[in-house]
């Protein structure tokens, strides 16, 4: 079953063109990646998906429902979460505070249910904090919830976002490139937890740039190059395809290789 | 009561009146400020309440109960207006239109000679007390700390640290920014039916820029962390210029150097403390 | 009027209480004036003609010998200090009247909490109509705008005008009560009012508005504003082509020197109203005048001279009350018959000044008030 | 008379459009609503004044003199209140708030010096007579105020568009991030940025000082209102922008005084910005950019 699907989906900034009629399909309960050299689209692509962005044509659905001009916010609602490349936690919050954060569209209490603190908002809180501190548990960082976000080191903010992001068991997950700036022990343990993420039913799609960390991690990998698909497949694949290692490699470099 | 306190408690009743209504002029600036947004409409909402609460008592003689409440009406209407368009633009832009909406209130009041025109609007009866001014004080504080140990005072800090990321969290960003700036218009609604139902008499003239920035520097000195903390600004600059007196030519100097102070360097207000955004 | 005063104040308050004897020997009377602020300059002048005049009344006292104590609080032209200052001196220091506020909103903001203490209040400057109704406690020496300005518009009518556009600052209630006034006096003497057209009061461009005045060639243009505006317009009038032969009529606001300072040449010719004239020849004036230069090192204006003349009344009052209490101080206030530097003065019945006798016409020559012909 | 209410907004727009090119180049390239902008104006006009009266300079060389001196003011005005918000990457409500302080403080502190008093500069610097065109009549000082704006206007989109400098605060405004990458210094730039919009400014409060005799500390504060109204209309960071919509602005405020009422002169600007903030809230030549978040 396809849980996200767009449809020659195109960005356009002021002649530059970002994204070019692009289709993708993700699988629901896959780990997707999408990959690509600098400036290849990556990012606006997550931004169209995840509401940021307007697309200039083009047709986004998650589970058959068109999304494609819902606002940003909405799409927590429809199940969809994600984190950021520059990582974007709330520092002056709290760790727990930012889990928290993330189940905004599971608190339906209103402003008279919370000013009278009406049973249903007292149920609704304590179930949010129970919820976050299950998140934190399964990023390691349940130590931690009490401190600012602003104290964590930086693997763990990405950890504590990637937390914020899950919480509200979405259905769908897009991290943008998770694994930046993290050593190889980290990047291990980051692959195992998108792994236990996965497996709890979220369908995760991420872009990253560390291709070893992709081939081993990712069920499918879309490539994207001058914000074109150019490939699409099974990582087996994808690392043989010859216009995928000249995008990467340039074409000289493909030829000499494809001589060797 | 000994004739003396009597005599204290007269000659500083007015004090003690500015020091509610001031406070909840700090709580309307707090509540647009918690979710990042800058509105300078705070003295025209005030004006705005003042004015329709002043004729409600005067040609329409409704008791107090019902003008109080409804002075806000004109306020949140006006806030609506200004609101709706320019919350998607970039903070800078709802400042500056609160500035516009400001100015051309002011022309309004000057040119309609139903309100006064510059003569403004003399003989308001007094209505309101301490009574009505610090319960309505108090309840808005008790509100907005409520309202902070909740996921509605947590969506705001988050709007206020990074909109992209709060949004993606599922915060309708808009949504809540309007009903900022509609509290914020409530409340300083409020403080202009009470302060106009307590010193008998109200100009065009009182509802300008310089107001504005006043009840700006009201929130930056006292910070946004808690609500308490706007209300303290508040007092503490509604009580300098009445210990400065002899000062009154430099008390603006004082008045602006606060404000660049606060920015460059106590971000956080001198009431840094913050709340926790959790109920549970 | 200084911090520590203002920490002081409960034990002040105390001690006034416990030992009533300390103040008895002197009569504290209060005044609220603008000191500080963009309209400082009418708060000063008032403050420095109260001062003159209480230092020839405190040479023998009042009441057999009794000083009269003055406390003079700052009002920055804001509503809320004005009242902050009116409690403060009422409740504190306990005058038995105050003087003042500078202006006619200021006014209306103190007077009721004033009258509501039963503490006389005598204007010197406020000029705006309704002052005296706020109620039986509040009073005004200052002449308002409707006894001033008939006078000069007959003149001018006098001088063959038959047509007139009126000018008003729209932003401020002195300007605003001076331009009914001058609607009012226009349409009783028949004159024909071409147009009305407004400014505000920190307007630096008012070309628009001559421009069309100019077309409609009127015999005369009335201006009511603060001698600052008023300046600006007659020196944009005159370079936009209103010829010398259109007369220009002011107010009380253009009774000011700096009408000449700012407009010089180009005022020439205005005429202005004013129950008051430096070059008066009577003794006591030239007396006042000559003291007034003495002290301050600069010559007297109008505001001044009402508040000198306020200030000896206050004393004659209260000595003629014969006891520092407010409600017999407010009993005598009505039947003083008084003669000072702007001439005999009453109050009406409405507790505002009975005659306007003593009103002259000024004009404009060379920069300065002669009285006109 | 039409032709003279004409030539009167197209003047009063001119000191407008004076007021407004500063203004909205400081955020143009600064990103920075600078509020003590207006206190500029009023600074180059007590500078003059000084010149004028007490020192006994010519006109002509008071004018640049101020306009420099009032350059160097920014300069050191940027450096204490915006240096170090620029540093720690601060939004731009920050800017806004402590320029907003920061103006407070220094028009009460220039009052509380130089006291409230409205002066003039001396007469015989340009002499009172107005030239007369046909029906037109133009003063010395309001022909004074077309010629300075139009050699002000001139030099700066020159220094725009032809020299290396032009390019980098053009580059700055399009994009601060790609211009840090072009190894544009920064923080020389905004010096250089708030110096020429400080002698803008400097100027242009001598020539308004000039034209409407009145100069008095909180003059700036009345032209900040209006100049708010302006660089919006023609689009904030929009050189030519705020010049067309101060233009526009001065003639339509003439033509509602002279043929409409008076007293809706400063409603109608007001209601003008309300208008386009509702339906072109990026300025009436400006690209519309709405957030989606």
């Amino acid at each position: 079953m396809t849980l996200l699907r767009t449809e020659a989906l195109s960005m356009h900034f002021a002649g530059l063109v970002a994204v070019d009629a692009v289709d993708l399909a993700v699988e629901a309960g896959s780990i997707h990646a999408l990959i690509g050299p600098n400036g290849a689209g990556k990012t606006t692509m997550f931004n169209l998906i995840s509401g940021l962005m307007l697309p200039t044509s083009g047709r986004i659905s998650l589970d058959g429902a068109d999304i494609t001009a819902l606002p940003a916010h909405a799409h927590a609602g429809m199940g969809m979460a994600r984190s950021f490349q520059n990582i974007r936690v709330f520092a002056s919050m709290t760790v727990l505070e930012n889990v928290l954060t993330g189940l905004h569209s599971a608190i339906t209490a209103g402003i008279a249910a919370t000013l009278l603190r009406l049973p249903m908002f007292r149920r609704q809180e304590q179930d949010a904090v129970t919820r976050a501190r299950a998140a934190l548990n399964l990023v390691g960082l349940a130590a931690r919830a009490d401190d600012r976000a602003a104290a964590l080191a930086y693997g763990d903010q990405r950890r504590l976002e990637i937390a914020r992001a899950i919480a509200g068991h979405p259905r769908l997950l897009l991290l943008d490139e998770p694994a930046a700036g993290m050593n190889p022990a980290e990047g291990a343990a980051l692959s195992d937890l998108i792994r236990r993420i996965r497996d709890a039913g979220t369908t995760v799609l991420l872009v990253e740039h560390d291709m070893g960390f992709v081939m081993r991690l990712a069920d499918r990998v879309t490539v994207l190059n001058f914000g074109r698909r150019i490939a699409d497949g099974p990582p087996a694949n994808i690392r043989r395809d010859p216009s995928v290692i000249t995008a990467y490699l340039g074409a000289k470099v493909a030829a000499k290789l494809n001589a060797a | 009561m000994p004739i003396w306190l009597d005599d204290f408690l007269w000659t500083y009743q007015n004090v003690v009146y500015a020091l509610g209504v001031n406070g909840l002029l700090g709580l309307s600036m707090y509540v647009v400020l918690s979710v990042g947004q800058l509105s300078l409409g705070q003295a025209a909402f005030m004006g705005l309440g003042a004015y329709s609460s002043a004729l409600l008592t005067l040609k329409l003689h409704l008791p107090f109960a019902i003008v109080l409440p409804a002075s806000t009406i004109a306020p949140v209407l006006f806030a609506l207006a200004i609101g709706t368009p320019t919350l998607r633009l970039s903070g800078v832009y709802l400042a500056i239109a609160t500035i516009g909406l400001g100015e051309v209130l002011r022309a309004a009041y000057l040119n309609i000679d139903y309100v006064g025109g510059a003569l403004g609007i003399s003989g308001i009866p007094e209505r309101a007390g301490v009574v009505s001014i610090y319960s309505l004080l108090i309840l808005a504080l008790l509100g907005f700390w409520l309202i902070g140990r909740s996921a509605i005072g947590r969506a705001m800090e988050a709007i206020r640290e990074d909109e992209v990321a709060a949004a993606t969290m599922g915060v309708n960003v808009a949504r809540y920014r309007l009903g900022a700036l509609l509290t914020s218009a409530v409340l300083a609604g409020l403080a202009g039916a009470l302060s106009a139902h307590v010193s008998s008499f109200i100009g065009p003239n009182e509802y300008g820029f310089e107001p504005a920035v006043t009840i700006l520097s009201y929130a930056l000195l006292g910070g946004i962390g808690s609500p308490f903390a706007p209300v303290i600004g508040a007092w503490i600059l509604t009580l300098l210029p009445e210990m400065l007196r002899g000062f009154a030519d430099l008390r603006l100097v004082f008045n602006g150097v606060i404000i660049v102070l606060a920015v460059l360097y106590l971000p956080n207000g001198i009431l840094p403390w913050t709340m926790r955004r959790r109920a549970a | 009027m200084n911090r520590s005063h203002f920490l002081a104040g409960a034990a002040a308050i105390i001690a006034a209480a416990a030992f009533p004897t300390l103040a008895a020997a002197q009569v504290q009377i209060g005044a609220i004036e603008i000191l500080s602020g963009p309209a400082a300059a009418y708060g000063i002048a008032i403050k420095a003609g109260l001062d003159l005049a209480l230092d020839e009344i405190n040479q023998k006292g009042v009441l057999g010998g009794q000083k009269i104590v003055l406390t003079v609080e700052d009002s920055a032209g804001n509503k809320d200090q004005a009242i902050n200052a009116a409690r403060k001196l009422i409740g504190r220091d306990k005058v038995v009247l105050v003087i003042g506020p500078t202006l006619s909103n200021e006014m209306f903001a103190v007077g009721p909490v004033t009258n509501e203490r039963k503490i006389p209040t005598v204007g010197t400057s406020t000029t705006a109509a309704g002052i005296t109704e706020i109620g039986p406690y509040i009073w005004r020496t200052s002449l308002p705008e409707a006894d001033v300005v008939p006078v000069t518009f007959k003149k001018a009518q006098s001088r063959g005008v038959k047509t007139i556009a009126l000018m008003y600052a729209n932003d401020d209630a002195f300007s605003k009560s001076g331009f009914d006034v001058m609607k009012a006096a226009a349409e009783k003497l028949g004159l024909k009012i071409l147009t009305i057209e407004t400014f505000g009061s920190k307007d630096t461009d008012f070309s628009a508005q001559i421009t069309k005045i100019k077309g409609l060639k009127p015999d005369a243009i009335g201006i009511s504003a603060l001698v600052e505006p008023v300046s600006g317009v007659v020196l944009q009038a005159r370079s936009l082509g209103i010829p010398k032969e259109t007369l220009l009529l002011g107010g009380n606001g253009s009774n000011s020197p700096k009408l000449g300072e700012i407009a010089g040449a180009a005022a020439d010719g205005m005429l202005v109203g004013s129950p008051w004239f430096i070059a008066k020849p009577d003794a006591m004036n030239t007396g006042f005048v000559t003291a007034f230069t003495a002290k301050y090192n600069k010559a007297p204006d109008q505001f001044a001279a009402q508040a000198y003349d306020t200030m000896k009344i206050v004393a004659q009052t209260i000595d003629r009350a014969g006891a520092a209490d407010s409600e017999k101080i407010n009993a005598v206030l009505g039947k003083i018959d008084f003669n000072g530097v702007m001439g005999p003065f009453k109050f009406t019945a409405g507790r505002d000044p009975a005659s306007s006798d003593g009103v002259v016409v000024l004009e404009m020559r060379g920069g300065k008030f002669g009285i006109a012909q | 008379m039409l032709a003279q209410q004409l030539t009167n907004g197209v003047l009063l727009g001119s000191t407008y459009a004076l007021f407004a090119l500063g203004f909205t180049l400081m955020f143009g390239v600064l990103r920075v609503v600078n509020l003590t902008y207006g206190f500029y104006f009023s600074a180059g006009a007590f500078v003059a004044l000084f010149l004028t009266r007490n020192v006994g300079w010519p006109i002509w060389a008071a004018l640049p003199a101020a306009a420099v001196a009032v350059g160097a003011i920014a300069v050191v005005l940027d450096w204490l209140l915006l240096a170090r918000l620029r540093r720690i990457n601060a939004p731009e409500l920050s800017s806004l708030m402590v320029t907003l302080g920061a103006v407070l403080a220094l028009y009460a502190g220039m009052t509380a010096w130089l006291g409230p008093d409205i002066r003039r500069l001396p007469a015989e610097v340009l002499g009172g007579e107005a030239m007369i065109f046909g029906p037109l009549r133009i003063t010395n000082a309001q022909i004074l105020v077309l010629i300075a704006t139009g050699v002000m206007v001139t030099a700066l989109l020159a220094l725009m568009r032809l020299t290396p400098i032009g390019l980098a605060l053009r580059a700055m405004a399009e994009n601060p991030d790609a211009a840090g990458l072009m190894g544009i210094n920064t923080g020389r730039l905004a010096a250089l940025v708030s110096f020429i919009c400080g002698t803008l400014a400097g100027a242009g409060g001598v020539l308004i000082g000039l034209n409407f005799n009145a100069i008095q500390p909180y003059m700036g504060e009345a032209m900040m209102l209006r100049g708010f109204v302006v660089i919006i209309i023609g689009g904030l960071g929009d050189i030519r922008g705020a010049l067309i919509a101060g233009v526009l602005l001065g003639v339509i405020e003439v033509l509602t005084a002279g043929y409409v009422s008076s007293g809706l002169k400063e409603a109608v600007a007001f209601a003008i910005l309300v208008v386009v903030l509702w339906t072109r809230p990026s300025g009436l030549f400006g690209r519309t950019q709405i957030r989606r978040a």
